[in-house]
Order: C-alpha cells, then structure tokens, then sequence
C-alpha cells in the first residue's frame, strides 16, 4: 500500500466529517488549494472501493456511504422470543375452534372484548390471517389460522385438535369457580394458621 | 478565597526583587495556590524548597498586602499565623519543640506543595492531550447502527388447548345444586329425646341425649335439634329443664305427673 | 493491499455509522457469532493507522477519528469546547489521577473548597460520574471518571493518563502520611540548613 500524503489524508479526513456530500469547492475551503484534488478524490474512491465503506460521487457532492451489500448489518434484525399473552393465547384458541370467525364472535365466546393489538399481535406472529368478510351487514373481517400455525403446533391439520369430550376427560373443562373456591379455602386455612 | 477582594488589582509597593510576585491578588485560589506560587521563584525542585525562605516570602507579600488593603481573606491571615508559628517553632533549640515536630509540618506543607504542583500540571498536560471535538473529530451525522427487536412468538399447543378449555368452562351456563347437609331434624330430636328422657329418672345434661358421633358433621346440627326439642317437649310438660346460670350446662329429667304443663325451672 | 473479507468489511462498516464509540459485545450485535471480532479491529487500526482517518480504542471502545495533525485543516469556530475554568481542569485531573475519590480529598490537595458549580460542570460533560460511597462516616460520596472521558482526552484508559507512572512512582498519588511514613520525616530540616 502507498503511504498517502499529507493532502490526500486531508481530504480524506475532511470527506470523513463532513455533514452531507460536499462538493470539490467546499472541499478547497477545507484542504487548501494546493493538491491535485481530482486526483486525490479518484485515489481515494479507488482505495476504498472493495472496502466496508466506500466513498462514492452524486450530483457532483463526494460522500462516504457504506457498501450497499452491508445494509443488514447496519440494521440488524434480533429476534427476540416472547410468550403469548392470556388474551392473545384464548383469542388464538377460539379462532383455531371455531374459524373462520369475526371479531365479535371471538368476543361472544370469550365473554370479553378482544383488544386491537390482541389480534395485531397474532397476525404478527404469522399463525392468523384475515380470511375474507362475513356477508353480514357490515360485512366484518373474518379470521382463520395458517399454515404456519399448524406447523408450529405440530398439528397435521386442525381435525387433530382436542374435542369437547377430549377436553372434558382431561379436567380442561372443569369450571373455573369451582377451581377458584377450592383455592379460597385454602388460603383461608392459611391465614387462620397464622 | 478572593472574596472581598474584588476586581481590584493589587500589586505589591514597588521593591523590584526578582524572586516577588507582582500580580494582583485575585490570580490566587487561597494561600496553598499564592504559597504554591511563591515556591516556584525559588526556582528549584519542590522537594528542595526552603520552608524557611518560602514562609519569610509568604509574610513579606502579606505584610505588603495589608498595607494598601487591610481586609484580605481570613484564610491568608491564618496560613500567615501559621507559618510565623512554624518559622518560630523551626528555629526554637530542638528539644523545645511540641509534638507534631515542626519538621513534619514544614515536610507536610511541602508535600501538598508538590501534590498541587503535579495535579495542576497533569491538569494542563491532559487538557493539551488530542481532544474529540478540537483537535480530532468524529463523524459529524453518523447514520447510527439500528437493531430492530422482532418478537419471535412462542407458544405451545397445552397452553392452547387448556386456555380453549378455559374459556368454555368460563362459559358455559352454571347450574347450581345445593348439597344435602348431614342434618338431624326436629321431628328426629322430638323423638329421641322424648324416649330417652323417660329412661332419665334424675336431672341428666343435653349432651348425654345426643347420638354417641359428636365429631361427625352432624354434632352441631343434632345439638341445636334436640335444645329445640327440649324446650318444646318442656311446653308440652312432658320433661322438664334446668341451667344453673347463662352458658351453664342444660340438665333435663322426666316431668313429675303434678308439674302444670307449661311451668318450666 | 489484501482484500478485506467480508466479516472485516461489516466490522468497518459498523464502525463507520456508530453514533458513538463502540464496545466490542454492541459490535457483535450487529456483525454476528461468527469471526475473529478482535484481529478483525486490530487489522483495521493497522490499515488506517497512516491515514487521514484512524480507528482509534478508547477505554475499551472503538471509534474512527480524524488523524490529529490535521485539526488545522478541519477545525471550524465552533468546534472549540467550552473553556474550562482552571479550578475544573484541576479538580478534573485530581479526579482522573486519584480515582475514586471524594470531595473532601479533592479539597484537600486543592487547599480550597471546591465550588458547587464545579462538580456539576464536569459531571454535565460527561467526564465526571458519581461512583458509589466511600464507607467511612458521612458515607461521602465519591467521584471517578467516565468512559466519555477517555474517548474525549484520546485515552485507552487512566494508565495513559499522562505521567501517570511517574507520579505513582513518586508517591504524589498517594495521601500525605502514607508519604510522611515513607520519608520518616527528616529531609525537610537539612535542606532548610543549607
């Protein structure tokens, strides 16, 4: 490598803090007017062709870019593994057992409203997709799982979900009060110990 | 430490010896930066500094001060006593001399001399280093690096199962049966009361009438029964009750054939 | 000039658009797993060393900057940093050489109280930091300096601070009776004898 001169460093240094693409005029203002600038300015682009940044010309102005092939680095996509909600989670239950379903039915069987980003939220993760309008008055957005959903939950297709009698046998449908009451009284035996 | 002394520039009365500061009085930070000051006309190491010599500068510029401007700074007047003292202590025969010796108060004032001295001339070395921004620069506008966080969702399929079987059980329309209580009825108690207490020639407790599980469920419930028996097996005058006070033990025993009905204790 | 690999190119690009001066673990972010991260920055120090632009380590992180014999080309009126009074300069310096350490060492080297203003000042630059309590009565609190510090004075860290070795090896970082132990007293005397 040729060890460049004091003038090419010159320019060099003063492409590297300029603001915004500089022209060789405002450039001058900078490295003086001795120096053959065009000619550094080609040295420079050369030197830094094959390199991480490079330093190209538009319209006239010099800048240092980074090399287009490097964009990801620049911004980095992280993945970051997060669970899903309690509302995301029955909102998905429900779409899975009943879809295709509309926004309102999901919150007639949930007994609650179903928040916007619940549905964002479900959409982003790629295992639900708008499936067309319900011809109803208002024509409302209707919603079914993909095929990423299945995937991810290792279904074959959606017959291999549990039935009503499934869940039954497993206690799934054991009233929740009931579960609750058992849990009362026990925390009051508790506090009565205390 | 140059308050009071204001703008004014002091110079000292005009006795041009080349080792005395002629500069005003504000240009000191306190009497460790104006002692600091004077060592160095001795233009010799610090360590080699005359403590002696250094307190004979340091009074002579006071005295000189106090002659144009009376009010100086406490903290001059003080280091000023204070070193007449230490000047005094270091020419008194040594065995005069208080603890500490005034040796190690003069090598103490020389030593924060010497630790002032080298802080402030670190001070200027760092401040004469390359600094970002003056003598090297950055990247006026960097782009920035970017990290996009992309949530990754996980779930498994219990959870969606069970938070379907939730739903529904949330759902589903609650019916509500109401348990049978292990209970003795009235008429129950009525009956054997009535035919345990003929057996009972002499006042007998309550708690001898009951059936003999006491702890089962239905103890409370066979107890408050067979009270409402007595009383009304009392009305009917066939037995009769008796309680030695409130919350004392009931004793029944068989009504006597003259006992008017009614007519209980 | 050997191609520079690809790994290397995204670690120069990376560099080149870091808002400021990065660690090596923020790099990693963004240039992944895999690659030898280290030789990769030292390859690039080497590269740029000569250059208009060098790619310098500051308390353990990188940053390009302008080579500093060519501050005359890229200085502009206001790039000057606000002056320091002489009062900060000195309390920063105790701060840098004797770190951490409290307000009431700081006055004690000083002979002078240190104004309110001038912790402030120097925290307000970034220079300065709180660091914890010192555990004696009055819990003081203590002061150190910052890695902001070090990129701003061209440091790679407090071992380079400017004569540093000499003043350790001479005791004048160390409190007065530790010194006074040292020396057992006597010197003062026989120089004032002469």
């Amino acid at each position: 490598m040729i060890e460049p001169d004091d003038f090419l460093r010159a320019v060099e240094a003063a492409l590297f803090v300029a603001e915004a693409p500089i022209t060789p005029a405002e450039l001058r203002l900078h490295v003086g007017e001795r120096g053959d600038l065009p000619a550094a300015l080609v040295t420079l682009a050369d030197h830094y062709a094959g390199r991480g940044v490079n330093l190209v010309e538009r319209g006239g102005r010099w800048h240092f870019q980074t090399a287009s092939d490097l964009a990801h680095v620049l911004r980095r996509e992280k993945d970051e593994p997060r669970k899903l909600s309690r509302a995301a989670m029955e909102t998905l239950a429900i779409i899975a057992y009943h879809e295709p379903v509309s926004r309102a039915e999901i919150e007639a069987i949930r007994g609650v409203q179903v928040a916007k980003g619940t549905l964002d939220v479900l959409m982003e993760s790629g295992w639900v997709r708008p499936a067309g309008r319900r011809e109803v008055p208002g024509r409302p957005l209707i919603y079914a799982t993909s095929v990423e959903f299945l995937s991810h939950f290792g279904l074959s297709s959606r017959r291999d979900l549990p039935g009503m009698d499934d869940l039954r046998a497993a206690g799934l449908l054991d009233p929740i009060d009931l579960a609750l009451e058992g849990l009362g009284g026990q925390s009051v035996l508790e506090n009565d110990d205390d | 430490m140059n308050n009071g002394l204001g703008e004014d520039l002091f110079t000292l009365p005009a006795m041009p010896r080349p080792d005395m500061l002629t500069v005003s009085f504000d240009h000191w930070e306190g009497p460790l930066d104006l002692l600091l000051s004077l060592a160095r006309t001795q233009k010799v190491d610090l360590r080699e500094i005359s403590i002696l010599a250094l307190t004979e500068q340091y009074l002579d510029f006071i005295d000189g001060a106090q002659q144009v401007k009376l009010e100086l700074a406490a903290d001059y007047l003080v280091m000023a006593a204070w070193l007449a003292y230490l000047k005094s202590s270091l020419l008194l025969p040594r065995q005069e001399q208080a603890d500490p010796s005034p040796e190690e108060m003069a090598l103490r004032l020389q030593l924060r001399l010497q630790r002032l001295h080298a802080m402030r001339d670190a001070a200027a070395r760092l401040m004469a280093r390359d600094r970002v921004g003056r003598d090297v620069f950055t990247r006026r506008k960097p782009e920035g690096l970017r990290l996009v966080r992309k949530a990754l969702w996980r779930a498994n399929l219990y959870d969606l199962i069970q938070a379907y079987g939730q739903i529904r059980a949330r759902t589903q329309p609650v019916v509500h049966t109401i348990a049978k209580r292990p209970v003795m009825t009235l008429d129950e108690a009525i009956q054997r009361v009535s035919a345990l207490v003929g057996t009972a020639l002499d006042w007998t407790r309550l708690e001898a009438f009951l059936p003999p599980d006491l702890d089962s469920p239905r103890a409370k419930s066979a107890l408050a029964s067979s009270f409402v028996a007595a009383l009304e097996l009392a009305r009917q005058g066939r037995l009769e009750i008796q309680q030695d006070g409130i919350f004392q033990p009931l004793y029944l025993r068989a009504a006597t054939p003259q006992d008017a009905p009614g007519q209980i204790l």
